[in-house]
């Protein structure tokens, strides 16, 4: 009864954490655009909350270079369980236009586990909740 | 000070702004840059949107007549659908959906055989 | 009061802060939310928010973290328990204010830069509030002549009409109280602050649960000392209180977030002149 | 209260992009601001090797997301310039369109965030309201809400119709009347005079000697525009640079809220003149040669050094964007400030970090 | 086509962007070019009124070029980005990353240069 009922507060409040780790800006203001009056995520109870130790969702944009890899890792840990990472955007799934440019890793998922991928450049707004509800499917289990 | 009233007095009252996603689903715009989608039957395998494409996500196989390409790493620019010579290559408005398993879009077909086994394979 | 009775309000003041806060919370983020011409979350939206924070793995930055969070939340419902059994003011305002140092000890308690400029700034805050808050209280007292809420429920008119300016006073601790613009220093609701989330940077999990609920409590406590100025009847308590809370997300809506120099000086000098005259215009009666 | 060191970013709400600043406080007052880069840096210049200088177009949009169709059209006119093409007019006309559009967007998006830094959410969520009938016109019109690769070198590549102009043309009423709304909240609002006057002033010897660009110079009082240069069809429309003279971030935003209005104002001027005729001509041959390329972004001037040696791929692109030449701006204004103040004169410059590393 | 160049030499690079800043340019940026193994293009922009002026340095790689940070202030930043990029050495830099602007300590290589360079200290 009441792991039903805080699964249901899960999937009913996913604070996202958003993090740009060296994307165009493209995704990134579209993650941003989700907040805002016309897509309004709070519907669904999501909130930026800017803070590692308080989100349940990882938003990531943009591709993973030497130097924010560590940034990234440490974000990641800091997140308590359970939680959610979605990659966001071309970048982030493999390093998109860039990903043969000297300073670029790859995608997301080198470095931390990568619960759901939206493609797109950038990515739309649409997507970007799709790819969050996809990503509540994996706190429901 | 409060400045801001009138407007979000009208807010108050006046339609919501936002669009219900998930319920009411906008259609997409005509002209609207989303999938890749290859008509393999009528494809000629001569590579063109390989060349072209800028983020070099798509692979042409002439010997063996096989069209690969990496949506996680399209860009959607539309450039290889632009130049495509046969045709077979269009650019449809719906945007891709998000996955949780990376994919690879692979199309085996024979020029002269209008046969075509379309399968998706999983990245690794 | 009889016992039975006080055990009621025990319990409806150990309830209200949990059910009545949260709603109250609810409603301020679909109102916030309206005004910006969005939907909004659902009623229930802060329920889910600590039932999912109370199954969240628990992070503890260290155990004082841990006895601050459970004493701020101790002290938050133990004042409101007060107040519903109609106890002297001055001490549940005291044990509001232990309960707030508690929060500002918890998060001087960690490293975190954000989380000690935090505090820093919710030290300032609480310095701003509590004389105003006591000067409304001092107000109360000389009107009914007791420090107790029982006798503002004895007064025979409502005490807006005799400390109307006390009112303002007590509006203006309630916009730094809800950690509302143009007050929200030392955190804030939504995420875009030079400090993140400030004094509750460090706090996680069950803690930032409890702290939240333990605001809950406080908001509860807050509209209630407003109730206190229509007490003659309920229906104009809660319309007095429904109105300061619209005026107060209106005024969060409305205005951009000032620095804490700005805070104590002008609060200080509001509060102080305002109160002052008031209570001359009491004697001079 | 003995120093403390506040690491702001790389991860930080009011920065949505990664930038580290290094704040060495006492009290809460600033003694030292060191930004530190590298978290969005790709090498995107050295792309230019191995992909062909038509493929860079898309590469250079993706520069940043937010002005990405002016990057194209900077690089667009510096490989025309060398390959001595001559755009139809057509195209000089939609170029200016799309650009103006992105301008206001980006504005649009300033101020949002520029509000959002002193904490007014419901102005944030105002500006960016209005910001997403412009992403509707760009999608409509190109097909993407924003990065839209609609320029290529000899031309264009889409077209606007007849239909979608009377649509774009009551669109921008609707967005002009949405933002002149807001003026009063911006111009005379008591808090937010009172958190963005007088803060991080720079005077124009000091701005020009930093070698600042945009809108961050033109506040203070320096008119340089590089839409002056008449670069696209800017030579052909009435073009007067926006002028304020306090220099502070009161007058950076004053600056780009009147920049986003003038901005509606250009397109109707470039609508109204529009010609008739073909989008692009074919481009044929090689670059070879030097060029320097510069136009005006939301952000300031954009300056694109291409070296061409006649071969498929270019040898050298370099790329000097505008949140580059203003970053010097930041550690001459925060010193001396106070903690409180520091999201809002790090926006002032609107900082486009992925611009400033590539 | 780039006009109004002047060459310029190790010797009076300072001295020459010193005169630019008289007369009232306005610092630009500067511009990088490999040549060849040994030496690197540098080229010093400058702009009044809309009119572009350039300072061409051609520099060997193996010593430090003298900084114009203390005259223009602002080239420290991109003073910094060429030692990332090139590795070339900035001698009296206004701050100085110390080569850890964009790319971090354990990358070894030089990405613009072709001939790699491994980078020490500038001597004292």
């Amino acid at each position: 009864m009441f792991n039903k009922i805080l699964t249901r507060a899960r999937t009913m409040s996913p604070w996202v954490l958003h993090f740009d780790c060296g994307s165009c800006n493209g995704c990134d203001i579209e993650v941003l655009a989700c907040l805002t009056p016309v897509y309004d995520v709070e519907r669904f109870g999501m909130i930026n909350v800017g803070n590692p130790m308080h989100a349940d969702v990882f938003l990531v944009t943009g591709t993973v270079n030497h130097r924010n890899k560590k940034v990234l890792r440490n974000l990641y840990d800091q997140i308590p369980d359970p939680k959610v990472v979605v990659a966001i955007g071309a970048c982030g799934l493999t390093g998109g236009i860039f990903r043969e440019a000297y300073n670029v890793v790859g995608g997301v998922d080198k470095i931390i586990p990568v619960d759901v991928y939206v493609p797109g450049c950038p990515a739309k707004p649409e997507a970007i909740i799709d790819g969050v509800v996809l990503g509540l499917e994996k706190l429901k289990k | 000070m409060f400045e801001m009233t009138p407007t979000i007095m009208r807010n108050f009252i006046g339609k919501r702004a936002t669009r219900r996603y998930p319920y009411v689903v906008r259609p997409a715009f005509e002209n609207a840059r989303g999938v890749i989608y290859n008509d393999i039957r009528s494809c000629t395998f001569c590579g063109v949107c390989a060349a072209k494409c800028p983020s070099q996500c798509i692979t042409v196989d002439k010997k063996a007549a096989t069209w690969s390409c990496n949506p996680s790493a399209c860009v959607y620019c539309g450039v290889c659908a632009e130049s495509c010579l046969s045709g077979s290559l269009q650019q449809k408005c719906d945007y891709r959906k998000p996955v949780q398993e990376k994919e690879v879009i692979f199309l085996r077909g024979e020029i002269n055989n209008n046969h075509n086994i379309p399968m998706a394979m999983k990245n690794e | 009061m009889t016992t039975s009775q006080g055990i009621i309000m025990i319990l409806a003041g150990l309830a209200s802060g949990p059910l009545l806060g949260g709603l109250i919370a609810g409603l301020d983020r679909i109102l916030t939310a309206r005004f910006q011409s969005r939907i909004g979350p659902p009623l229930l939206q802060p329920f889910y928010d600590v039932i999912k924070l109370f199954g969240k793995e628990k992070m503890v930055v260290n155990v004082w973290q841990a006895f601050c969070a459970n004493a701020y939340m101790t002290a938050a419902s133990i004042s409101v328990v007060l107040f519903f059994l109609r106890s002297d003011l001055l001490l549940i305002l005291f044990i509001q204010a232990v309960g707030a140092v508690f929060l500002v000890v918890g998060a001087f308690s960690s490293t975190s830069p954000y989380s000690q400029a935090g505090a820093h700034r919710e030290l300032l805050q609480i310095l701003c509030y509590e004389p105003l808050l006591i000067f409304v209280v001092v107000g109360i007292y000389l009107l009914t002549g007791s420090f107790k809420i029982e006798s503002v429920y004895a007064w025979n008119q409502p005490v807006l009409l005799k400390l109307p300016f006390m009112f303002v006073v007590l509006s203006f601790v309630l916009t730094i109280k809800l950690r509302k613009s143009p007050f929200d220093l030392s955190t804030s609701h939504h995420a875009h602050q030079e400090l993140v989330k400030g004094l509750l940077t460090d706090y996680s999990g069950s803690f930032l649960a409890l702290t939240e609920i333990a605001h809950w409590y406080e908001t509860v406590l807050v509209l209630g000392l407003c109730s206190l100025f229509w007490t003659t009847n309920p229906v104009g308590a809660i319309l007095l209180v429904g109105l300061t809370y619209f005026l107060e997300i209106w005024i969060d809506n409305v205005s951009a977030r000032l620095n804490w120099r700005w805070m104590l000086g002008y609060g200080w000098a509001m509060g102080v002149s305002l109160s002052l005259v008031n209570l001359v215009w009491l004697y001079a009666r | 209260m003995s120093k403390t060191i506040i690491p702001f970013g790389p991860q930080h709400p009011v920065l949505p992009e990664p930038v580290h600043l290094k704040l060495t406080l006492e009290d809460e007052v600033i003694t030292e601001a060191i930004p530190a880069f590298g978290f969005v840096h790709r090498g995107l210049e050295k792309l230019a090797e191995i992909r062909d200088f038509h493929q860079m177009i898309y590469v250079v949009e993706r520069i940043c997301g937010i002005c990405s169709m002016i990057h194209a059209m900077c690089y667009c006119q510096g490989i025309e310039e060398l390959m001595g093409i001559e755009v139809p007019p057509r195209a000089r006309f939609l170029r200016v369109i799309w650009s103006e559009l992105h301008r206001i967007h980006s504005h649009l998006l300033w101020l949002g965030l520029f509000a959002d830094s002193f904490g007014f959410e419901s102005l944030f969520m105002q500006c960016w309201k209005i910001r997403e009938k412009i992403l509707d016109i760009d999608e409509a019109t190109t097909g993407n809400r924003i990065i839209i690769s609609v320029c290529v070198i000899g031309g264009m590549r889409k077209d606007i119709s007849p239909e979608h102009v009377n649509w774009i043309l009551s669109e921008l009423k609707d967005v002009e009347r949405e933002i002149k709304r807001l003026e009063t909240t911006i111009m005379t609002d008591y808090t937010v005079m009172k958190r963005t006057v007088g803060k991080g002033v720079l005077t124009g010897k000091q701005a020009y000697e930093l070698g600042l660009v945009g809108p961050t110079l033109r506040a203070s009082g320096i008119a340089q525009d590089m839409r002056m240069l008449g670069y696209a069809a800017f030579n052909e429309i009435n073009f007067e640079p926006v002028v304020e003279t306090d220099g502070d971030c009161y007058a950076r935003c004053k600056v780009r809220f009147r920049e986003t209005l003038q901005s509606i104002d250009l397109i109707r001027q470039a609508i109204a003149k529009l010609p008739e005729g073909e989008l692009a001509v074919k481009a044929k041959g090689r670059p070879e040669g030097e060029v320097i390329s510069r136009v005006e972004q939301p952000r300031g001037e954009v300056f694109y050094y291409i070296k061409a040696n006649g071969k498929k791929n270019l040898e050298r692109l370099r790329v000097r964007t505008p949140t580059f030449a203003n970053v010097p701006a930041l550690l001459a204004m925060l010193p001396g400030m106070w903690l409180s103040d520091v999201p809002v004169i790090v926006l002032s410059i609107d900082p486009c970090i992925s611009c400033t590393e590539r | 086509m780039i006009e109004h160049v002047v060459s310029i030499s190790l010797e009076n690079v300072v001295g020459e962007t010193a005169k630019m800043k008289v007369e009232g340019y306005r610092f630009v940026t500067l511009s990088c070019v490999e040549i060849d193994e040994t030496t690197v293009d540098i080229l010093y922009h400058f702009d009044k009124d809309f009119q572009l002026k350039h300072l061409r340095l051609t520099a060997p790689k193996d010593s430090p070029v003298p900084s114009i940070s203390p005259v223009y202030f602002a080239a420290f930043l991109v003073e910094n980005e060429i030692q990332d990029l090139f590795g070339i050495r900035f001698q009296g830099l206004a701050i100085d990353y110390d080569r850890t602007l964009y790319l971090e300590e354990e990358v070894k290589k030089t990405p613009f240069c072709k001939y790699v360079v491994i980078k020490t200290k500038p001597p004292l």
